[in-house]
């Protein structure tokens, strides 16, 4: 948008005012969002006398990383004192699979709907659409069922599965919402050209994706990694991924509190998403201005 | 030039080439019509069992619906669901929206001011409900530092009173999503005509003016957008009470999905919690159809 | 080379019938120019050519081959779209040769192929830089580019110079023309923009709301157009209608127009040609008199004793445009607003009377009530 | 070989090693040991992997479940049989007569207990007593004397969570006090409602409210832990918590007697009972099979019973067990559980689910915990209670 | 109404430099046009003189003010954008009116002036639609409308019509040229099509990369362009560019042209007329002579006969590209393809030799080197 400061007669005292009222608020809210980061980090560093002595928002008087060896090295979760480390890879080979398979899926279902249109898209679209908004708490106990039948119950393909279901009526919507802008007259011109659907797809459509690729697999691998809900119900033992570890690890029923490894914990296991955000973030934002948004 | 002749059509692949579309659309929505609407169809069904502990599947009728209705702490989750769905909507729109509006003025460091308000949607609240808890909670967090900075009489004690508790699940939702809000708004702010701002430069507008008439009304798609993206989280919202009030003081924070678990998993009612999770869709649906409808009908003109 | 040829061929979208059973036959190597406004289903019908829409009902034939139900990439045409549709994460040879890839020709075959497109249309030096880096005028050669190479049967093209800006589209246009003297491929090229149907045809076909309005040739189509709407369509400025009365004076036959100049009504005379005499029975009844601007001109009286068809009157000029070859010069007669294209040498200050000529030769008459062409 | 999944909750510190030392004992007996711990709410999340377990046709072998909801599961027919086990070990005579109501479903086994918890106990700080020269309440007037006298003195009296079943472990003592042995199962067990809405229930939430003004400012959302650590810190005096509270003293370097006292809640001799257990699921491998009557029979053996429950801060499920390593505490548990079990004071804890099942005691805790976070009034409480219960089931 | 001045104006945007010290006067009332290609520089300073961009180096006066620090929407000028930007959430009405609504003019007088411009414009009708709801020249017109009621001094247009088609352009163009003519409003209009430049500039201003090539009437720039990159930017078909030397033959100062006609070497002479006796030292050197197609025709002997300029010579025709008035006739000379505009009825077919005479007393002459006018 155009700079406002950049005006002629826009250089006045109330200008430099404003800019300054601008900045404060903009740090406000910055010290808003930082705040409970700042609080994990902390304690994480902190040792127990530390932390049961002292306020929670006072900084550490010796940063000390022990809490963070233990928690990915040796801290117990149920009976075996392994650390996260194990369940941290469990994460990662569920993720990885579903993300990219549900990108894939979604990339495809959202070209077809889009550039090849057929009588009734609209309403299929309509109708994955709506897999959004379907609490997964309600489907738990019948995917349990389905995953038996299909015996594929406390395994690693089933919670893939089970993430790419439920993570397909995003990928679609991202996809369809930007392919929507990309124009029909590429697909005429391919298709003159003799590429097939899938040839379209391939050299076409997704050499110009990598927006809302990019888009779309931070999404996915927010929510996947994220999920606490699927992983502890669909799996046991040593295939639980991370962060049911970090909820058996964080929540004792019995027992002393180390809050300097929970919270060390807390940030291994939200490490991998948060360095998503920061290194692809400004991607994020790139590609939801290219197209994932309307208007 | 060479004459060359025109193929004649063939009829298998011409077959495959007309429906690949079909096709390729095929797995996904097969996929969706089972585990989404197939679960939903089953669950529509227990619903109107007398399943406890396992799902049964002999027809009872409205029996659980009645009961659900007559039960407080659902009553007490949809209000809930009410005064935690608007607030937590409005002002993460209106403060992502003022987010967007203050980093698209040209400030310095915006990259990372723009992480710093994005970063939260990374974190699950399972990981970050402690911190949250820690910092509302007025022995530990904020209540006691400002005591300890001499302000005695300070209070903040949200968290523990079972009137204000519903809120704090608004402040710890609200840093969660404002600044998902926030990107889209941003993103969408850069996409604005830069001519529409001169124009009304010369027509005499100040900024502000130029914001609330003439920007803010264009970006009616994305209000669109924010809103049902949030609405779905509200909807969803289940972590967030876990980890911040587990659903107290007492139930006075409970969300009908937290209901829906305790009363399935917990409480062996599983025809109550299938009852509950339809009211929770029917409310869904109600709000989202007609968007849906209207997105498609926009759409197919546009 | 190919023949094409379009019959009764109709288009429906839902209720909608877009196109309402076209008829066209072109020979080998004809160029034929859609002409007709925004809307009118240009785009539709060049797309059931090229095998991309459906056609809902008649045929179309190439070569005298039935393609209805034959693929797009197996009729071997190539288009040009107007918005070029560059793969645009491709290099400009690579967007060149796409189609030859997809059609299975050897790198080495292809890249000569290539090469030679792109040295034809004098973009080789461009050949490893991506769309985004090229002007539009590149874009647009590169576009054609990749139709040429495939050396098709028929090339179509969709508006392909309405993106460029006016003096490269002057230029754009002579290339094309260029290009179809040299080939001798058939052509068919969609436009709104009459000076294009009239530089490149060989053939126009003028469409109105999914009809042909006329089939002809350039020339036809602009002298003798056949109705108001193809008149006013074609030309620009574009043809005055004027309403007139046909009237026998002294047995001439001719027209008269009303005039009020200053307040004062009075009528001129201008006699038609004696090849005109055919209509005989309008006299006496209302026509339309159609007046191309550049008939209409100063007074000239060496070429009125050249030319039989000249009538010369006298008109105060109200507006002037100058468009530095000629100026236009706006009068008024029987009531409308009327061109005429003057040499700027011969132009009088608005406000003052004028020597006119007008050459009845090359005047249409229409028909007020059906608009066609007498 | 014998091979056993146990899903089971005890995720960390004491428990952790208190299931740890069976599982050591289980593969040294050549079992096959496949950990399944999902924590959290005290069994909150567990009950929805449990469930898909058992939906998908997958259970695991062994599940910590306990109360009710063993029967439940019985009734369900997902529980196996383990009764010739049973017989063989004579577990009919080492196990108390109410463990073996819990754990036996129409006559068979189909669970092992592997401890039993004292609900009712208060935990205090003797300095701050002596600060007011209080001595340990052994009635509630007596308490609620100490408990001004306390707050008086700038003590927290009650350290307290806020969090349902917290309120519903003190509302138990409660009832127990003031109500006995009798009105206690008559209320929970048979959901009587005209118990459900007595005089006496009154009196109940009256001492509640009354409770409620012996608590901090921030007792909401609190974890236990967090409420025992204040005791010892003697910024509160009392906490009213089961025996697993011990853990946290223990592991804190306290001495029992010393540095905290140990008390039962003032009630007539009346004991409540919480006891842990091993539900066997139906399993149809032989390995399963094995490795489940493996796992029962070493849950029951007296080392174990031993080694367990001296992490866990509990007493032995099994009677007869050697006394001798057991602290101050754990001994006087146990010979009150005996002479309560004689008098007829016995009773299942309401609030851990071995007097009432799931939704039950889910409606009263909804009732007790809004109660207790409001200014409803007993009598608004009691018809409350009553229409939760009957809408519960 | 207002006077401007634009004096030695200079923007940077970094260390590129777009305009390089820009001069322009203009009277009160007058009609600028800034014509330039695309990136020249034309939309930078007319967002300079709206105010909407900052002033690098240099001043600009309006009415004799220095306005260089004066805020946009103080300095009583209104502009009409390429893309209109229009407010799309307003109607059609609000849009006009906004500027008034934001001078805070009374509700009333607002619409009062409001339905005063719109119905000048013929939008009345539209008052209560959204611009979405609008075709292309209705939008242009809400846009045009929107400056008009605020009745500025100045009236600033940035390519208002190049979102148009064709047929639209033209007739626009003719509405924007009557609306000057009735408010006498001084007005800058910026465009890269000359014909716009050439049909509504009082004053014409040709930019190229940043720096004015000419900054003349219309007629002066078209017929005494300053340099060969005005003479090529202006009129359509462009100027032919011809190598030629001057010679002195039986007397008489004149160019001599080669050509290479069927492989043969020859040269052709034109005479100069009388009045370019000027160029005597540049007898024996070489020149670019600037042939105009339009007066570069088939040969008429009448013509010839009043016109002591127009010299006559055969060529072979190459390629013919009829427009209807006139058909466009590619011929050789000098080594370079040259246009002449021939009626259509004197054309030839192509491939066969035709006389033409062409008007050196229209002609240009070029210094090869510097490209400026000699
Ligand atoms: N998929 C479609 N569904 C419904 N109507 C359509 C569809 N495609 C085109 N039309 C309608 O068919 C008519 C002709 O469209 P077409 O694109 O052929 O016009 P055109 O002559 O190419 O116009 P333009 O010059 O604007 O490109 C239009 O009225 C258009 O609205
Ligand atoms: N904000 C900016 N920063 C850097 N360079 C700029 C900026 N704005 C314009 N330019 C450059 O200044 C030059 C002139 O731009 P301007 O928009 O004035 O061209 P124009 O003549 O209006 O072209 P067009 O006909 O395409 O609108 C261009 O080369 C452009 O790249
Ligand atoms: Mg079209
Ligand atoms: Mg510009």
């Amino acid at each position: 948008m155009a700079d406002l400061s950049a005006l002629p007669g826009g250089q006045s005292p109330w200008q430099s005012a404003a800019r300054f009222g601008l900045y404060t608020l903009l740090l406000i809210f910055a010290a808003y969002y930082i705040l409970p980061l700042i609080v994990v980090l902390s304690t994480s560093l902190k040792d127990l006398d530390e932390i049961r002595n002292g306020t929670l928002l006072s900084l550490p008087t010796e940063i000390n990383f022990d809490a963070w060896g233990y928690a990915w090295n040796e801290a117990c979760i149920g009976v075996s004192c392994t650390g996260l480390k194990p369940y941290f890879w469990n994460s990662v080979a569920m993720t990885i699979p579903a993300v990219l398979i549900s990108t894939l899926l979604g990339a495809l279902t959202g070209y077809a709907l889009t550039k090849f249109k057929f009588k009734g898209a609209n309403l299929i679209f309509a109708m994955i659409l709506f897999g959004c908004f379907i609490p997964f708490q309600v489907v738990l106990l019948p995917m349990a069922q389905s995953l038996g039948y299909l015996r594929i119950a406390n395994t690693v393909p089933g919670l893939v599965l089970v993430h790419i279901v439920y993570g397909l009526p995003f990928t679609v919507l991202f996809f369809r919402n930007y392919y929507v802008n990309i124009p029909d007259d590429l697909i005429k011109a391919a298709t003159i050209d003799g590429a097939g659907f899938f040839m379209i797809f391939w050299r076409i459509m997704l050499p110009l994706s990598p927006p809302i690729i990019v888009v779309t697999i931070i999404w996915q691998f927010t929510q996947i990694w994220n999920d606490f809900l699927f992983g502890a119900s669909f799996t046991t033992g040593g295939g639980q991924p991370v962060t049911v570890a970090l909820n058996n690890l964080v929540n004792t029923t019995t027992g002393v509190k180390r809050y300097n490894v929970d919270m060390a914990a807390a940030l291994i296991t939200a490490a991998p998403t948060l360095v998503v955000y920061v290194l692809a973030g400004r991607y994020f934002v790139r590609g939801l201005t290219a197209g994932s948004v309307k208007g | 030039m060479t004459q060359k002749s025109i193929p004649a059509p063939k009829p298998l692949s011409d077959w495959f080439r007309r429906n690949v579309a079909k096709l390729v659309v095929a797995p996904t929505f097969g996929l969706i019509i089972f585990f989404v609407y197939g679960f939903i169809a089953w669950t529509g069904y227990v619903s109107f069992t007398k399943s406890k502990m396992l799902p049964t599947y002999s027809f009872e009728g409205f029996y659980q619906y009645i009961r659900l209705w007559k039960m407080t702490p659902w009553n007490v989750a949809m209000e809930n669901l009410l005064v935690f769905g608007s607030l937590f909507i409005v002002i993460a729109i209106v403060l992502g929206c003022l987010l967007a509006i203050a980093l698209d003025q040209k400030v310095r460091a915006e990259g990372a001011l723009r992480t710093v308000y994005l970063y939260p949607m990374a974190i699950s609240f399972i990981i970050t409900g402690t911190a949250w808890k820690w910092i509302l909670n007025p022995g530990l967090g904020i209540q006691k530092l400002v005591q300890s900075w001499g302000w005695e009489s300070f209070s903040f004690d949200w968290l523990i009173n079972s009137e204000m508790a519903v809120y704090t699940l608004v402040i710890a939702a609200v840093w969660q999503s404002s600044g998902f809000v926030m990107a889209l708004f941003l993103a969408a702010l850069r996409g604005v005509d830069s001519e529409i701002i001169k124009a009304a430069y010369l027509d005499g507008a100040s900024l502000s003016r130029i914001y609330l008439v003439i920007i803010l009304p264009t970006l009616r798609p994305v209000f669109l957008s924010c809103f049902f993206i949030l609405t779905h989280m509200a909807v969803k919202s289940f972590d967030l009470v876990v980890a911040l009030t587990g659903g107290g003081p007492g139930y006075s924070t409970i969300m009908p999905a937290n209901f829906m678990y305790e009363m399935t998993f917990r409480r062996n009612q599983i025809g109550l919690g299938a009852a509950s999770a339809m009211m929770m869709l029917a409310t869904v649906m109600a709000i989202v159809i007609p968007y849906l409808y209207s997105e498609l009908r926009e759409k197919k003109n546009g | 080379m190919a023949s094409l040829s379009i019959q009764n061929v109709k288009k429906s979208y839902g209720a909608i019938e877009v196109l309402k059973g076209i008829d066209l036959d072109l020979e080998d190597g004809e160029f034929l120019v859609l002409l007709g406004p925004s809307g009118c289903g240009k785009s539709t019908l060049l797309n059931m050519i090229a095998g991309l829409d459906t056609i809902t009902d008649g045929e179309i034939l190439i070569d005298q081959n039935v393609v209805n139900d034959v693929h797009p990439k197996d009729r071997d045409i190539a288009m040009v779209f107007q918005s070029y549709a560059l793969y645009p994460n491709m290099s400009v040879a690579r967007n060149i040769g796409f189609g030859l890839e997809m059609r299975k020709v050897t790198k080495e075959e292809r890249e000569k192929r290539v090469e030679e497109a792109a040295r034809m249309l004098q973009i080789d030096h461009l050949s490893d830089r991506k769309p985004a880096q090229l002007s539009g005028g590149q874009r647009q050669r590169v576009a054609m580019g990749r139709a040429l190479v495939r050396d098709p049967e028929i090339f179509l093209f969709d508006e392909p110079l309405s993106n460029l800006d006016a003096k490269l589209r002057v230029e754009m246009r002579t290339e094309i023309k260029k290009l179809h003297q040299r080939l001798g491929t058939t052509m068919v090229y969609v436009t709104h923009d009459q000076i294009e149907a009239m530089t490149l045809a060989s053939r126009i076909a003028i469409l109105r709301a999914g009809e042909v309005q006329q089939f002809a040739s350039p020339q036809e189509v602009y002298e003798k157009p056949a109705n108001m709407y193809v008149a006013g369509f074609v030309g620009s400025p574009p043809m005055n209608f004027v309403p007139a009365a046909v009237v026998s004076e002294d047995g001439k036959l001719g027209v008269s127009i009303e005039r009020t100049a200053n307040g004062n009504r009075s009528s001129v005379f201008l006699a038609l040609p004696d090849d005109r005499q055919d209509i005989g029975d309008w006299v006496g009844r209302d026509v339309v008199l159609g007046i191309r601007p550049e008939t209409l001109t100063h007074r000239s009286d060496a070429e009125i004793s050249l030319n039989k068809g000249l009538q010369a009157f006298d008109c105060q000029v109200e507006v002037l445009e100058p468009t530095g070859a000629d100026t236009l010069t706006y009068i008024e007669l029987g009531g409308r607003e009327v061109i005429a294209r003057v040499n700027p040498y011969n132009t009088t200050a608005p406000g003052e009377t004028m020597a006119f000529m007008v050459d009845m030769g090359k005047a249409s008459l229409f028909d007020p009530k059906t608009e066609l062409r007498i | 070989e014998p091979t056993a999944e146990v899903l089971h909750y005890w995720t960390s510190g004491s428990e952790a090693k208190a299931v740890k030392a069976l599982k050591e004992d289980f593969e040294a007996n050549g079992g096959k040991w496949v950990d399944a711990p999902v924590a959290g709410g005290g069994g909150d999340a567990q009950a929805a992997v449990l469930r898909s377990r058992v939906l998908s046709g997958n259970p695991p072998a062994a599940v910590q479940i306990k109360g009710l909801s063993i029967q439940e599961w019985a009734e369900a027919d997902a529980l196996g049989d383990l009764t010739k086990l049973g017989e063989e070990e004579g577990w009919d005579n080492v196990l108390p007569p109410l463990l073996q109501d819990i754990v036996k479903h129409d006559g068979k086994y189909v669970a092992v207990p592997v401890n039993i918890h004292r609900v009712d106990w208060i935990w205090a700080n003797p300095e701050s007593l002596a600060k007011v020269g209080g001595e340990p309440p052994r009635t509630w007037e007596e308490f609620n004397v100490l408990a001004d006298k306390l707050q008086a003195a700038g003590i927290t009296p009650l350290a307290h969570g806020g969090q349902p079943w917290q309120d519903g472990t003190v509302f138990e003592t409660v009832v127990l006090g003031m109500g006995g042995a009798e009105f206690f199962n008559k209320a929970f067990v048979e959901k009587d409602p005209a118990t459900l809405k007595s005089d006496t229930m009154k009196k109940v939430f009256d001492q509640m409210r009354k409770m409620r003004g012996y608590v901090d400012a921030d007792f909401s959302g609190r974890d236990w832990n967090l409420a025992t650590s204040m005791v010892m810190r003697g910024e509160a005096a009392m906490q009213i918590m089961g025996d697993w509270a011990k853990g946290e003293f223990l592991a804190a370097g306290k001495v029992p007697g010393k540095d905290f006292l140990c008390v039962p809640t003032p009630s007539k001799g009346g004991y409540i009972l919480n006891s842990d257990s091993f539900a066997m699921f139906n399993v149809t491998s032989d390995d399963d099979k094995a490795g489940q009557q493996l796992l029962a029979r070493l849950i029951l053996g007296e080392k174990f019973q031993e080694t367990f429950n001296l992490y866990k801060g509990s007493i032995p499920a099994r009677m007869g067990v050697s006394t001798e390593k057991f602290d101050e505490c754990a001994v006087k548990s146990m010979v009150d559980l005996q002479s309560a079990s004689e008098s007829g004071a016995l009773v299942g804890s309401m609030a851990h689910e071995i007097a009432a099942a799931g939704a039950v005691r889910g409606a009263i805790l909804d009732v007790v915990t809004e109660h207790f976070n409001s200014d409803m009034t007993s009598d608004v409480a009691v018809e409350r209670l009553a229409e939760a219960v009957e809408l519960a089931e």
